[in-house]
């Protein structure tokens, strides 16, 4: 579809077209929803299952390296948040700092989630390739299926966070040249709208997988 | 006719809102308040406490991050009915398929 | 080709109640299937297109009519509902006192084993008129245990017991079918039920070679793995208590350190054996090694025979062991 | 009362240079390969799915002719395995779950709501090559070997056990789930927002509203199948086990995840059927939709009440009996939007103008082969006989009476349907009337003894059976014979009509629905100028712009009595 202008040649006009787009992303992101949804689901029935291997295996990680992250993100989600309030200022040059302030902070996150799974493969906690939990057979057996969900949800989880950072990296070349600090801002809120979302999953993320019977 | 075009209307011109920075860093204090929080109070022996604890303070950070980070309280009814969808659904996926697993080993 | 039944064969205690269920839905089912048919035939017909008949008249709706065919398939999709549901309470309580044989699936083969030891493969005896339940687990992936003529069939789970009970009321030969598709010789993996009279069934126990009970095979491992040095009586053996004793524990409630209770079943003492830290019994100490990959499928049901058989005898007075709920263990 | 003109009426159109439209506006591959018309995509999916099909039922077939002797009349159990598990994958993943939705949905939500295009083109365009690249991957895993486990995969048969290509399937078929979901998300918004003036809710054909319904499914149930298949993957390429019951992990968990997705996925397969159904009704009774609303409701209900009843698939699997029984409970409400439909669709025709054309045949039979399949549902729904029939034949039956008998029919019947708007040609009458009740014979001949195999107790995904069962499956494959060559002649004059077919007018049947108020193929834009909706959806009475005489209020005709004269 060619552009006239800001306006997409099959809408009517630019709120018609602004609607869409915003229904779009929450319909999206209602989609990612039953996608974790499904990994929590999994957490959910083995963790009621396998409570004290979960609680064991739990204990394994580093709870102050997951709080340290989960403020990163939060704050990440708060210059987000401040890119969109830029772009509806129309404020170009604050747009493309804040950008680049949720793009610092995202990499901030996923490195330290590296050194985070770093920290598995050293320690055998890594489930079909050095897996090796000290402990009874079955508590490592079920603690196995803790780590396996462990790293299929932060997993996934960084999968987006990755792709989120790609996201945000279109986002500020398009920024620079003043895309978004005009009518059309599609882009700028609806990529705001997914990093928030993957903001949220971490938040479940965090005390589900680490706060798990902190105090034995 | 009259009234299905004015609603119409209705639907596609919702105003934007623009939210003020103070509100965002706000918001954004409480939720590393609440993180904070949540990570104390692990270390806490609650019985099975902990764990509706920190479910608790997970939503309630969602949520705000919903509202006000995502705009969803000035989102127009459509979107909020969509955010709704999202999340009985979720509680069906979850709440039919413990339905099982709770009452599996029940004497019968 | 030859000639072919239309009706499978009927020939356990529910097969009756399944096939009067059957014959209802499938009158329910040909009476709204005919309805429909004709009322379309019916219509289409009467109202055809033809000159001074080009254009249908409008017809306004009814509401009245719209919650009246809403109500009615309700109401009797609700008096199915009960009545399936009736049917299935009975087919999945298991009576008390029923003929324990144990049954292992595995890739393609059923592995079947009788109280009084005989085992067979692919093949099941079973007395006429006795309620006879199966406890059944799989080796490696799902199968199903299915007797088309009793109208039964059961998952086989890995890592989980499952029970199917049945009371045959016609001797004969019935086909034995896999039912949950498990591989490449999943149409292979099946047999016979041979339903006998009670003598015959006698009879045919006695004639296994040498074998031994699944009670007596489990007594001799629950010495041989040195289960006994713990769990044995102090009366018996004199070993100390560091166990609970597992006379009279089968059926059971048992109280755990976390000050829940739950009932010592199948499923319980098959964790107890290969995950023994997950539940406790109160008192005791998580002491106990796992005996996962030490004690096979087939023995572990020997196990739990054994146990079961001791189950039934009242706790003996023994020292140590306090409360009127017979005290448990792992 | 129309407020827009219509385009060139039958008359005015010359036969020989056609007006520009969507089919002529441009030429060459590139003009279709990255187009974003939605019609373009629409013919680009239809081309997709018929190659899908033609796979599928080329592995139906052969299964059909397996099972002509009892001990296998064609391969070894091992290849037997694989024709079933690819049938079912080809046929699901690749045929059903797009053919109506992607295809005529694709093509007619603009049209009908008046809209110049879907609200994302492109991401319209991008889900074809998802989906294209999803089938790459599960062709891969045909041709290198094949897949055995069955198209539900479960574990830990799937995951640990099998040895054959479950990877590249199951990165297939999750890679197709995003062509789904993109579908079903631009359906939604397309419908919420790209709505012409006047084009209210309760104007939307039902054909829209069962899409909306559809699309709910779409985005709110592919993305669980999608984390299911994930983990499996996850599981068998990198052994992080979440369902091997060697670690205690839960092979019912994994039942409960799949069937959250594909149970819900029949009614992806039924819904866009039961909208094309009504259309086809209204139209060919030249009457308004009986209880319109209440039709729509009911669509909207079966897919809420559809994500409540997965776990009647489960009966027999070792789930609580209370769980059995709630389930049981709610999967009996499904019959209940069911027969409002049923009786909608009957009761339309009361005082109708009913015409016997081919569409109609098509949708008269989808009732009749519906309602057998839907209270055949009701046997498997209650526990006390699901238990006996459960993963026997009657099983089988009961599904494809429900897909094949409603999808397949529904699909070919608005195929034939739309057929004029989509090329601007029509189908020759007579030989399509003949295929649609070959179509019908066949399908009862192979299918309806398979309820009765399955009764018998012959259980599914056998590759050798019992002998007492040889003679009804002996029906079923010769019914499969005369099916298989009851598919080929739609295809065949299709193909002829596309080049051959008589011109077809802008609205040739006549119906009312915005769609036929455009050209017939339609412009690029699908519109002149943006429609303004001022009429209640399927009212002939008030539509002077189709050309119909007024209807006569003194019915002369006497009452006869009920014909069996014609047809099916």
């Amino acid at each position: 579809m060619e552009r006239t202008g800001a306006l997409f040649g099959h809408f009517r006009d630019l709120d018609q077209q602004r609607e869409t787009a915003s229904l779009g992303m929450w319909v999206f992101l209602m989609t990612e929803v039953m996608f974790f949804g499904g990994l929590f689901l999994a957490y959910t029935v083995y963790r009621w299952k396998y409570h004290d291997a979960f609680a064991a295996a739990s204990r394994e990680l580093d709870v102050t390296m997951g709080a340290l992250n989960t403020g990163v993100l939060i704050l990440s989600s708060f210059t987000m948040a401040l890119a969109v309030w830029a772009s509806q200022m129309r404020k170009r040059n604050l747009l493309c700092i804040f950008l680049i302030a949720t793009m610092l902070l995202g990499a901030a996150f996923l490195t330290v989630k590296g050194f985070e799974y770093a920290q598995k493969f050293e320690h055998h906690l890594v489930p079909g390739y050095n897996y090796d939990f000290p402990g009874p057979e079955a508590e490592a057996q079920h603690a196995e299926i803790f780590f396996a969900l462990y790293f299929l949800m932060t997993g996934m989880h960084a999968v987006h966070m990755i792709i989120g950072e790609g996201m945000l990296l279109i986002l500020l070349i398009y920024a620079w040249k003043g895309h978004f600090t005009g009518d059309y801002r599609a882009p700028i809120e609806n990529g705001g709208l997914y990093w928030h979302f993957v903001d949220i999953v971490w938040i479940f993320l965090f005390p589900l997988l680490y706060l798990i019977d902190l105090h034995h | 006719m009259q009234d299905s075009q004015e609603h119409a209307a209705r639907e596609q011109h919702a105003p934007e809102h623009i939210v003020p920075i103070k509100t965002y860093a706000l918001i954004c204090a409480t939720l590393l308040v609440l993180t904070f929080v949540t990570y104390s109070v692990a270390f806490v022996d609650l019985g099975p406490l902990n764990v509706v604890v920190a479910i608790v303070i997970a939503c309630v950070k969602a949520t705000l991050v919903v509202l006000f980070f995502m705009h969803a309280a000035y989102a127009p009814r459509r979107t909020r009915l969509v955010i709704l969808a999202g999340i009985v659904w979720m509680f069906l996926l979850l709440g039919l398929t413990l339905a099982d697993y709770l009452t599996r080993f029940l004497p019968r | 080709m030859q000639s072919f039944p239309l009706f499978p064969e009927r020939a356990s205690s529910v097969a009756g109640g399944v096939d009067d269920f059957f014959i209802l839905l499938v009158i329910v089912a040909v009476f709204f299937s005919v309805v429909v048919g004709v009322a379309i035939f019916y219509l289409s017909f009467r109202y055809r297109r033809r000159p001074g008949n080009e254009v249908g008249q409008l017809v306004p709706g009814s509401e009245l009519l719209e919650i009246t065919w809403m109500v009615i398939p309700f109401l009797i999709a609700m008096v199915l509902f009960a009545w399936g549901a009736k049917l299935y309470v009975t087919m999945r309580q298991s009576p008390s006192d029923a003929l324990d044989i144990y049954v292992v699936g595995k890739q393609w083969m059923w592995k079947i084993q009788h109280a009084d030891g005989r085992r067979e493969f692919n093949e099941l005896h079973v007395p006429v008129n006795r309620d006879v339940e199966l406890t059944m687990i799989s080796e490696d992936v799902i199968h199903d245990f299915y007797v088309p003529a009793f109208r039964v069939k059961m998952d086989v789970l890995p890592g989980r017991y499952t029970t199917l009970w049945f009371r045959a009321t016609k001797t004969g030969r019935y086909h034995l079918f896999c039912s949950q598709y498990c591989g490449t010789n999943h149409s292979q993996m099946g047999g016979w039920v041979d339903v006998m009279e009670p003598s015959e069934y006698q009879a045919w126990l006695s004639g296994g070679s040498n074998t031994e009970s699944p009670e007596q095979t489990g007594q001799r491992l629950f010495t041989a793995l040195a289960c006994i040095s713990c769990h044995g009586d102090p009366s018996e053996r004199g070993a100390g208590p560091r166990a609970p004793s597992l006379r009279g524990v089968y059926g059971s409630t048992v109280k755990l350190n976390d000050g829940q209770s739950v009932t010592a079943d199948d499923g319980y003492l098959r964790e107890s054996v290969l995950d023994p830290g997950a539940k406790i019994v109160a008192g005791y100490d998580n002491i106990m090694p796992t005996f996962q990959g030490v004690v096979s499928e087939d023995q572990l049901l020997q196990l739990l025979a054994y146990i079961k058989s001791i189950g039934s005898q009242p706790a003996q007075d023994t020292p140590g062991e306090a409360g009127p709920a017979a005290p448990a263990g792992q | 009362m129309s407020a827009i003109t219509a385009n060139p009426s039958p008359a005015s159109s010359p036969p020989h240079r056609p007006h520009e439209n969507y089919l002529n506006a441009n030429y060459g591959i590139r003009s279709w390969l990255f187009t974003t018309d939605h019609k373009r995509i629409a013919l680009l999916y239809l081309f997709s799915v018929t190659i899908y099909f033609a796979m599928g039922g080329f592995f139906a077939m052969l299964i059909r002719l397996q099972l002509l002797t009892p001990e296998g009349f064609l391969v070894g159990p091992d290849t037997y395995d694989r024709l079933f598990t690819m049938h079912g994958v080809m046929m699901i993943f690749f045929f059903l779950i797009p053919s109506i939705p992607a295809v005529l949905g694709n093509f007619l939500i603009p049209l009908m709501i008046g809209a110049k295009d879907l609200a994302f083109p492109k991401l319209n365009l991008l889900s074809w090559y998802i989906f294209n690249i999803g089938a790459i991957f599960t062709i891969y895993s045909i041709v290198t070997g094949g897949v055995d486990t069955g198209w539900t995969f479960y574990t830990p048969y799937s995951s640990i056990y099998s040895n054959s290509q479950v990877s590249a399937a199951v990165i297939g078929i999750f890679i197709t789930g995003f062509s789904s979901i993109l579908t079903g998300l631009n359906f939604i918004v397309t419908i919420h927002t790209m709505r012409a003036p006047g084009m209210t809710w309760w104007r939307l054909p039902i054909f829209v509203w069962s899409h909306y319904a559809t699309s709910i499914i779409f985005i709110l149930g592919t993305p669980v199948l999608a984390i299911t298949l994930v983990m499996v993957a996850a599981e068998r390429l990198l052994h992080v086990g979440v369902f091997d019951p060697r670690l205690g992990g839960d092979p019912l968990l994994f039942q409960h995840l799949f069937w959250f997705y594909s149970h819900p996925a029949v009614y992806i397969m039924i819904l866009p059927a039961m909208g094309v159904t009504t259309e086809i009704i209204a139209t060919f009774a030249r009457k308004n939709l009986y209880g319109y609303k209440a039709v729509a409701i009911a669509s909207l209900g079966i897919a809420a009440i559809g994500f409540l009843v997965w776990a009647h698939h489960m009966f027999v699997a070792g789930i609580s009996i209370y769980a059995a029984m709630v389930f049981s409970l709610l999967s009996y409400l499904v019959a209940i939007p069911s027969a409002v439909k049923v009786f909608n669709w009957t009761a339309t025709l009361y005082r109708g103008s009913v015409s016997w054309q081919t569409p109609m045949l098509y949708a008269l039979g989808f009732i009749g082969l519906f309602v057998m399949g839907g209270m055949t549902g009701l046997f498997l729904a209650s526990i006390g006989a699901d238990v006996h029939v459960h993963d026997t034949y009657f099983v089988i039956a009961h599904f494809h009476y429900i897909m094949v008998g409603g999808a397949v029919m529904g699909y070919l019947g608005g195929l034939h349907y739309w057929w004029p708007k989509i090329t601007g040609r029509m189908y020759p009458e007579m030989l399509s009337r003949a295929a649609a009740i070959v179509l019908f014979v066949g399908f009862n001949l192979t299918f309806f003894p398979q309820f009765i195999l399955g009764y018998l107790g012959m259980p599914r995904r056998y590759a050798t059976y019992p002998p007492e069962f040889q003679v009804l499956n002996v029906f079923s494959t010769a019914g499969a014979s005369i099916l298989g060559l009851g598919y080929l002649l739609p295809i065949c004059y299709f193909i002829w009509s596309m080049r051959y077919g008589p011109i077809a007018s802008s609205n040739p049947w006549p119906a009312t629905g915005l769609e036929w108020q455009t050209s017939s193929p339609p412009p690029t834009e699908n519109f002149e100028t943006t429609p303004v909706v001022t009429w209640e959806p399927y009212d002939f009475e008030h539509r002077p712009d189709l050309g119909l005489p007024k209807p006569e209020r003194a019915r002369p005709a006497p009452l006869e009595a009920p014909g069996l004269e014609a047809g099916d």
